[in-house]
């Protein structure tokens, strides 16, 4: 039996009706809106001005603080304008719009297919290309990886997980990845676990994906007789369980240990990067390739077409959406990300970002909620808690503002998963409440440890 | 306050029972029928009336720091005598009531009006503020009393009108619970227009 | 409230207050001492009045031992010698101590019986008070022809229904009279008559248990 | 396609609701159900129907004029309240004493509360404990139909009932058994006397089986009363078998199957937790088995759920799941 | 019988006695240690608890007051200036009088102007929504809806107007205790001085995006037109991020700005008459013509001065 | 096995509060939070148990040789409101802490009958225990007192239980509050039936 995490989880279809196909790179559109604040941490700061020529890979932005990234240019052409645009939800954001003119690359941006394992010894160096890359995770949080990959003084990392999990319904953009770029992907990882000092690399792939798993042993053993480098790294398959690429429950499932309350996964001896933030990693260090565009895997059974696609960051989703037919009649709803954790789209007219991971399109019967009737205290959601939560609780509490009584049930350590709301017969919004509490007690939590 | 409004508003504003929530156990305990609960209620009002007026009339010279204990002391001495006289006079009702007689003694109402009536007003007023909330809790015990009669022995101020057993739960312990619960929610629905 | 306290009028007020009511009380204790007594008096002479023949002298209350347990008997003497016999026996029932006067001629016949006290459940054991059905068939109930226990037990009382266990209590405070009347007269106990066993050494059977 | 639809993630649900799990409760008790009208015939059909309507029946006018809210019979669970219900009373129950705990049931034990989920006590429960209580005379008096399994079925009584007459007139359990014919195939199969759901315990294991299959209920509650009824009843069975009856007795009699399959599981009034289920188990098996060695009733399950029921809130308090990352 | 009675009175008068030695040590022993007018101080407080004035509770309020001495920094927003009166009174000082508020819900935004761009589901919680996105309508800054504020409000003074789809206020229930401003995600509801005879002049939108795409989510938005500006003679209103703002201290509630604002985002409210929208208009223009000629003529006056 | 009966009597069959109504104004007054009940439960017992400690010895050794039974309610109540308040100062002179914690349930026990209620059943009423009747002795009373208060806590903890979690659940406007909690009563009082004859 494979490992799986030891808490909760749940098993949704995974209907990856896309897994058969390769990634194809999308054509360049003619206008590309690249949006300052890609990642998590504060906006970063424009360095272009309007009407200013840029190339592709081109730093356009700077970081604004230290948990910050570069944004380069995606295309070649001038630059519009540096206005608010509305992004999916619709709220503004400040954005470079870029109008395309041919596909100039920045000199220095290796963009032959030929496979670099040898990696550079300066740690340093490395640290500062991937920074100089722009390089977020890519597995769906766009934290810097740079700053993750710097770990503060006195705490040592074990292990390095690579997450191939894509424990998310319909989503196969990490998995095409494996199968297609494995090699780059296997270097990556070699590179981050030489910065991070460790002698172990575990790439952790569910057991759903055989192909994938075959495929990365077979990349690993010959790479491992090309340099010593890929010594430690090994791929484990793990149970098909959601939420099991949530870092935490990862953590739980390979190393048997839980990453305490309010720590970070580093305090356990573990770092966790996404398949795709590897390749990325590969891309800027080996290549000196910034990250400017990335897999987008665009689904759902009432689509015309699936796809895996490469796609330049910035691109409008409506020129995805066309580029394979256009939105089909019967669908309500199109996702970013997986129908578990992805947020819904309110604007088609926003582009995509570094994270940005697919596009699934739902219809009413796939994704209405259920009205919501009395909780029957069944505890499925309970049972379905990967953080071994009480969500029937802590919607109670929500309800009635205990804030006191919602730290003491932890609310701070909601996943937002969605394995509660997902699991509940009665309908109730369960994730709706929990999310806006866990918000409330983290604002609590901060300005208290800001007071001490 | 008239007079009038003295005497009535125990029954509805004031109510011991369903509004001020007072003298719960002999509440319960006494009215598995109407006759019983009318019975306790008349005890009480009794008590209630008589260390009224006698609390009303030595309140100015009692020191701040002994009211509690002196009132209690003339509450008992009323509640000895009742039970006195009923030991004579009216030995099965006094047999009925047992243990709920001496306790009218703690019966919050009783001290409760002392406290908060009869130490501040005249004889006369403080006699009939305590017939007011008197009559009220015994209407309100006469009431719960019938109520658990009828369903429970299926009779009503001891008139059969069912040849066999009403249900028996509510002549017990949880009928009263349940009887004073649901009866509250109609007072409060229906009479008090809350 | 008027008055400052301070440690003479405090002390001075409570313990006039006590004095007053207790005079009080004692005048009215003094006052209902008599008819209550009386009262007192009355209800066990109905008591025991109901359970026995009209006519004769009725003894002062008489100290035995009644089913094990101290209890009293008051006789009826007629013409000089005793005629009936009124016994105060109690038992354990469904709900606590049943309490029985039960009357009982020489000649080992059961006159009638009352109820002096009980705790059993109101519309079940509680009907032992009020079932005229049950209550009427002590009346002239001849020990010597019938078998003092519950149908169910193979004897000729009826059980209200649905509370056989008040029943049994009844019928067992009733064989209790019966056979101390009989150790008065130097008869045997009932016992034999209905054939039904005391298990010998039975752990309660002096505590009025039905152990039957 | 004009508009499109947000909501926060996530966008898909699992494909049980209210309704499928009060479905499926329903289905388990069928064979029960089913056992009941072969034996008892039309007037066990008569109870089960008047219960079951008159649930339903109560919790529509309930929903829609006290509570003012849409009618929630759709959910089904006044169904299950109905059925348990009647599986809780004798076949001979006067169809009007089935209509009283009925409206105790749902009235009293269901909506008063608020409705689903919010009552804390089982409203099946409450309804038969308040009968148990109101008319002792009809449920604990019946007539018994002609037995099928060739036994002669004369008395009225069942068999925990039996028990308890004959040890308080000084029997010997051994002998009292043996006097009355117990087998325990028979009372697995079909054990006549008593309410319907006293009947078969094969019958009510089917539907527990169903109900683990698919997931319905997790068995810890129900292996928690077992464990704890067959270790303290073979503790004092071993003590005195004279005056005590045995284990594989007690799992077998009375609404020992049916509670701790159907009642004692029942979401609402049970603990969330896993621990807190067990804790509720052991309290339901030794109140049972207290009340039938030692207490007035012959049969304690009903009382010893209800009065478990009472502390869940606290059992909820002090037994949480295991989370994550924390001690 | 008479033993009996002496004894009655010797034991309870002698339990009296001791009973009185007793309390009167208990009441030496005890002297009142807690300030009693923190104690009627909270009497005075309408207890709602609502915690408008910045303390955890009226409670908390009257411990703060009465260690304090004085009323500087302390306002019960619920009670306003009666209770604050009484407070004073019983602390032995003056009280500053404030002027007395209301909450006003700055989104005019109804459905009929605002169409409808999506569709949500999900809990019917405005904070839910504005975490998820930037509403149904294209407008991301206009209310979204599903009441936090009337949820928010502990006096029943505001309700969702089924027609409008937006929150109403009744002012004779809101206290201005500002809880509806802290729950709304949108920052819509303001606290304002209710304004003589509670008349009040208040820009009713806080849309930021530049004037033709608010125009495009919302007749009734401000597009931040400076017309408004252009039209007080007051220097009432300012414009800042493309919407106007009206400070009450400087409005003088003449209307002109209402009747010349293209986009009737600028509301008056509790005037005793409706306002003449053509004729103040006329009035204005009238008056901003002469201005522009006495402009020109000075300028003409100036140039030729230079020539 | 006396004593074990004397206490499975007190607490579970003759529950005071559930099948004997003493005490319960303070019972559904302070029942809202599990940590006042808590609190509150503590005061009962101590100060019945102490209560009936005093009042027996007062009824044995005062009362009933100079044949003054009838004086008891007067006499007993008197006691016992003076010790409530003896506790009260000595608890806050000996233990500030316990004070904070019981201490202001002090001034709500003297109104609850049920410490005059216990003090005389112990002095005036027959008890059986599956035993001859008879009087409790002074073991027996203090033990049977205490057991009782107990039976109180017990009572009083399930219930603030589910009241706390009556509160946060969904019942309807007009059965909020009292009356909910009533009929909640109610059904307990009905399970506490089951213990009914455990003797
Ligand atoms: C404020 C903040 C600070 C973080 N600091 C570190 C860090 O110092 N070291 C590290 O390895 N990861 C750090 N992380 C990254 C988190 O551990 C985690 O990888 C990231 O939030 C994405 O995880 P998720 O996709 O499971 O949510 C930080 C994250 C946040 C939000
Ligand atoms: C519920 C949940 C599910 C997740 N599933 C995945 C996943 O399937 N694959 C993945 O790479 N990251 C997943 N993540 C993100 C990881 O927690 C983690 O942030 C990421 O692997 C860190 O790598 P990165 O910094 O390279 O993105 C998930 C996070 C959560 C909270
Ligand atoms: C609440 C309740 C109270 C009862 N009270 C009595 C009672 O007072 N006396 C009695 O004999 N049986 C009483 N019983 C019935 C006994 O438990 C038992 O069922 C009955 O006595 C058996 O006798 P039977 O053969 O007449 O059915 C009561 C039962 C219940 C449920
Ligand atoms: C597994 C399961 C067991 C149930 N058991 C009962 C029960 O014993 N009694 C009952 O009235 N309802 C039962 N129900 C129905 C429903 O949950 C119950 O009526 C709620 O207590 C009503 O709020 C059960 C439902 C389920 C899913
Ligand atoms: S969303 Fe939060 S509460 Fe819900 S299952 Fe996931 S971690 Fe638990
Ligand atoms: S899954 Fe839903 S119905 Fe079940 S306990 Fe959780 S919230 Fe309640
Ligand atoms: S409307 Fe707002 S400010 Fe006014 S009382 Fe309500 S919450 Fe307070
Ligand atoms: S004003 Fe704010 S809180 Fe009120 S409904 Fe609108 S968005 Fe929600
Ligand atoms: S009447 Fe018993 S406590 Fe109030």
């Amino acid at each position: 039996m494979n490992r799986t995490f030891s808490i909760g989880g749940v098993h949704p279809h995974d209907n990856k009706i896309s897994r058969g196909c390769a990634i194809e790179t999308l054509p360049v559109p003619e206008t590309v809106y690249i949006q300052l604040s890609q990642h998590i941490g504060a906006p970063a700061k424009p360095i272009v001005a309007v009407g200013d020529k840029v190339k592709v890979g081109q730093p356009i932005a700077e970081p604004g603080g230290f948990v910050s990234a570069f944004i380069h240019s995606s295309v070649s052409g001038t630059v519009k304008s540096i206005a608010p645009r509305k992004d999916l939800a619709g709220n503004p954001q400040m954005a470079v719009e870029i109008a395309v003119e041919g596909d100039e690359w920045l000199e220095g941006i290796d963009t032959s297919d030929t496979l670099l394992t040898d990696i550079p010894s300066d740690d340093k160096a490395i640290l500062a290309k991937i920074r100089l890359g722009g390089v977020v995770g890519l597995g769906g949080a766009t934290f810097p990886t740079h700053v993750k990959l710097s770990p503060p003084p006195g705490k040592k990392c074990d292990m390095l997980i690579i997450n191939g999990c894509e424990c998310e319904p319909y989503l196969t953009s990490d998995f095409r990845t494996l199968l297609e770029k494995g090699e780059q992907v296997a270097v990556g990882t070699a590179i981050l676990k030489q910065v991070l000092g460790v002698d172990q690399a575990t790439i952790a792939i569910e057991e759903n994906k055989p192909e994938a798993i075959a495929h990365m042993e077979e990349v690993l053993a010959s790479l491992r007789k090309l340099s010593s480098n890929y010594a430690g790294i090994r791929v484990m398959s793990l149970r098909k369980r959601y939420p099991q690429g949530g870092e935490k429950q990862l953590i739980d499932a390979v190393m048997h240990r839980q990453v305490p309350s309010g720590a970070l996964p580093i305090d356990v001896g573990a770092v966790v990067q996404n398949v795709a933030t590897a390749l990325a990693v590969y891309d800027a260090v080996q290549k000196n390739k910034p990250v400017i565009d990335n897999s987008i895997t665009v689904t759902g059974e009432c689509f015309p077409r699936q796809a895996n696609l490469l796609v330049r960051v910035g691109t409008p989703l409506s020129f995805i959406i066309d580029y394979l037919g256009g939105v089909p009649e019967d669908a309500v709803k199109v996702i970013s990300g997986g129908p578990m954790m992805g947020r819904a789209i309110a604007n088609l007219d926003a582009a995509t970002l570094k994270g940005t991971s697919s596009l699934l399109f739902l219809t009413a019967a796939q994704t209405s909620r259920r009205a919501e009737t009395a909780c029957i205290r069944c505890g499925k959601c309970a049972d379905a808690c990967p953080m071994g939560l009480e969500p029937f609780l802590l919607v109670r509490l929500a309800r009635a503002g205990m804030t006191a009584e919602l730290e003491e049930n932890a609310v701070q350590d909601c996943i937002e998963c969605g394995c509660c709301l997902y699991s509940c017969p009665a309908g109730i919004p369960l994730l709706d409440h929990i999310r806006m509490a866990k918000g409330q007690m983290l604002g609590i939590i901060r300005s208290r440890n800001a007071k001490k | 306050m008239s007079k009038f409004q003295l005497i009535t508003k125990g029954l509805v504003k004031d109510n011991p029972t369903f509004v001020l929530l007072l003298g719960m156990c002999p509440t319960l305990a006494t009215t598995t029928s109407a006759v019983n609960g009318l019975s306790m209620g008349l005890a009480t009002l009794f008590v209630l009336v008589l260390s009224n007026m006698a609390i009303s009339a030595i309140a100015p010279v009692v020191p701040d720091k002994v009211h509690i204990p002196v009132y209690i002391v003339v509450i008992a001495t009323f509640v000895t005598i009742l039970q006195l006289l009923m030991q004579a006079y009216t030995p099965d009702i006094y047999v009925t009531l047992g243990l709920f007689i001496p306790l009218i003694v703690v019966n919050c109402i009783v001290l409760g009006r002392a406290e908060a009536f009869a130490c501040k007003n005249s004889v006369v007023d403080s006699a009939l503020d305590g017939l007011g909330v008197g009559i009220g809790f015994t209407v309100s015990l006469t009431v719960i009393g019938l109520v658990r009669e009828i369903l429970g022995s299926g009779s009503a101020f001891g008139w059969k009108f069912l040849s066999g057993d009403g249900m028996l739960a509510f002549v017990m312990a949880p009928g009263a619970f349940l009887v004073l619960g649901y009866l509250m929610v109609l007072f409060n629905k229906f009479i008090a227009k809350k | 409230m008027a008055v400052q306290s301070n440690f003479r009028n405090m002390v001075l007020c409570l313990t006039a207050v006590c004095l007053v009511c207790s005079a009080l009380l004692a005048g009215v204790y003094a006052m209902t001492k008599d008819p209550i007594d009386k009262t007192n008096a009355e209800i066990l002479r109905a008591s025991i009045g109901a359970v026995l023949p009209e006519g004769g002298e009725l003894s002062e209350a008489k100290d035995a031992e009644i089913g094990g347990q101290a209890s009293e008997y008051y006789v009826l003497m007629r013409d000089g010698s005793p005629a009936a016999y009124a016994v105060k026996s109690t038992v354990v029932g469904f709900g606590g101590p049943l309490a029985l006067m039960v009357g009982v001629t020489t000649d080992g016949i059961v006159y009638n019986t009352s109820v002096l006290s009980h705790q059993e459940t109101p519309g079940l054991g509680a009907k032992c008070n009020t079932d005229a059905k049950f209550m009427g068939q002590w009346q002239g109930f001849d020990t010597n022809s019938k078998v003092l226990a519950v149908t169910k037990d193979g004897g000729d009382v009826d059980a209200i229904t649905a509370s056989t266990i008040t029943s049994r209590a009844y019928a067992l405070a009733v064989k209790n009279a019966v056979d101390f009347v009989r150790s008065l007269a130097g008869a045997a106990p009932t016992d034999g008559a209905s054939g039904a066993s005391v298990p010998a050494g039975a752990p309660k059977n002096d505590g009025g248990q039905i152990d039957e | 396609m004009n508009k499109l639809l947000v909501s926060p993630s996530p966008h898909i649900h699992a494909d049980v609701s209210t309704r499928t799990l009060m479905r499926d409760v329903i289905i388990a008790l069928l064979p029960a159900v089913a056992v009941s009208v072969v034996f008892y015939g039309w007037k066990e059909l008569l109870v089960l129907g008047v219960s079951v309507a008159c649930c339903v029946l109560l919790e529509y006018l309930a929903t829609r004029f006290l509570l003012k809210a849409p009618s929630t019979v759709g959910d089904l669970s006044a169904v299950v309240t109905g059925i348990l219900l009647a599986l809780n009373l004798p076949y001979t129950t006067p169809w009007w004493v089935v209509l009283i705990g009925a409206i105790v049931a749902v009235g009293v034990g269901k909506m008063t509360f608020g409705g689903l989920g919010q009552n804390v006590f089982n409203p099946a429960l409450v309804g038969r404990v308040f009968l148990l209580i109101s008319f002792p005379t009809y449920m604990t008096h019946w007539e018994m139909p002609q037995g099928l399994f060739g036994v002669d079925a004369v008395t009225g009584a069942t068999p925990l009932g039996v028990i308890k007459e004959g040890l308080l007139q000084g029997g010997t359990v051994p002998q009292l058994m043996a006097d009355h014919g117990y087998s325990y195939g028979q009372m697995l199969l079909a054990n006549m006397g008593g309410s319907a759901g006293e009947l078969s315990a094969l019958a009510l294991l089917l539907g527990f089986i169903y109900l683990l299959v698919r997931r319905v209920i997790k068995p810890h509650i129900t292996l928690s009363i077992w464990a704890t009824v067959a270790l303290v009843s073979l503790i004092f069975w071993l003590a005195a078998p004279d005056r005590f009856t045995d284990p594989l007795f007690n799992l077998l009699t009375g609404g020992m199957i049916l509670g701790s399959c159907f009642m004692a599981t029942d979401y609402v009034t049970s603990p969330m937790s896993v621990m807190g289920g067990i804790v509720f188990g052991i309290g339901i098996g030794f109140i049972t088995l207290m009340i039938r060695y030692f207490g007035s009733y012959p049969e304690g399950m009903s009382f010893a759920i209800l009065l478990m029921n009472a502390t869940v809130p606290l059992l909820n308090r002090w037994f949480h799941q295991k989370k994550y990352g924390r001690a | 019988m008479s033993t009996t009675i002496i004894w009655t009175i010797v034991i309870i008068a002698s339990l009296g006695l001791v009973l009185a030695v007793v309390l009167f040590l208990v009441a030496e022993r005890f002297k009142v240690e807690e300030d009693p007018r923190i104690d009627i101080v909270e009497k005075t407080m309408p207890g709602a608890n609502c915690g408008g004035c910045g303390f955890a509770g009226c409670r908390a309020f009257a411990d703060a007051v009465v260690k304090a001495g004085n009323l500087d920094s302390a306002f019960c927003p619920v009670g306003g200036n009666e209770t604050m009166k009484q407070v004073a009174s019983i602390l032995g000082v003056a009280v500053v009088e404030k002027a007395p508020s209301v909450a006003v819900v700055r989104c005019n935004g109804s459905c009929a102007v605002r169409p409808k761009i999506n569709d949500y589901q999900g809990a019917q919680s405005c904070k839910v929504k504005a975490a998820l996105y930037a509403g149904d309508t294209g407008c991301s800054f206009g209310c979204l809806g599903c009441g936090d504020c009337v949820a928010a409000c502990q006096f029943g003074a505001l309700k969702m107007n089924p027609e409008t789809g937006l929150p109403e206020v009744d002012e004779s229930l809101c206290t201005a205790c500002g809880a509806c401003v802290k729950a709304c995600p949108k920052a819509i509801i303001e606290i304002r001085p209710k304004g003589p005879r509670g008349m009040r002049e208040f820009v009713s939108c806080v849309n930021k995006d530049k004037g033709p795409s608010a125009r495009k989510a919302c007749a009734n938005a401000c597009i931040g037109c400076g017309i408004c500006v252009k039209t007080c003679t007051h220097g009432a209103i300012v414009l800042e991020n493309n919407v106007a703002w009206i400070d009450p201290a400087k409005c003088k509630l003449c209307r002109e700005c209402e009747a010349m604002c293209p986009t009737g985002a600028i509301h008056g409210i509790n005037f005793p008459k409706p306002l003449d929208k053509e004729a103040v208009k006329g009035r204005v223009q009238e008056r901003q013509k002469k201005a522009r000629e006495a402009e020109a003529a000075a300028k003409v006056a100036v140039e030729k001065k230079e020539d | 096995m006396e004593i074990l009966l004397i206490i499975v009597s007190a607490i579970f069959v003759n529950n005071i509060v559930l099948a004997q109504f003493l005490g319960i104004c303070p019972y559904l007054g302070v029942s809202n939070k599990l940590s006042t009940a808590t609190g509150m439960s503590a005061a009962v017992c101590f100060v019945i148990t102490l209560a009936t400690l005093v009042t027996y010895l007062l009824n044995k050794y005062l009362l009933l040789p100079f044949g003054l039974e009838f004086l008891q309610t007067i006499a007993f109540i008197l006691v016992i409101a003076a010790l409530v308040q003896m506790v009260e100062i000595v608890l806050k002179k000996v233990s500030p802490s316990l004070y904070q914690a019981l201490g202001i349930f002090l001034p709500l026990i003297t109104t609850n009958c049920a410490v005059l209620g216990v003090a005389i059943n112990v002095v005036t009423k027959e008890f059986t225990f599956g035993l001859p009747s008879h009087m409790l002795g002074l073991g027996e009373a203090v033990l049977y007192a205490f057991a009782t208060s107990l039976g109180y806590g017990l009572a009083m903890v399930l219930f603030a239980g589910l009241r706390e979690h009556l509160a946060l659940s969904d019942v309807p406007k007009a059965f909020r509050g009292v009356p909910i909690a009533l009929i909640t009563v109610g059904i307990l009082a009905m399970a506490f039936m089951g213990f009914s004859g455990i003797a």
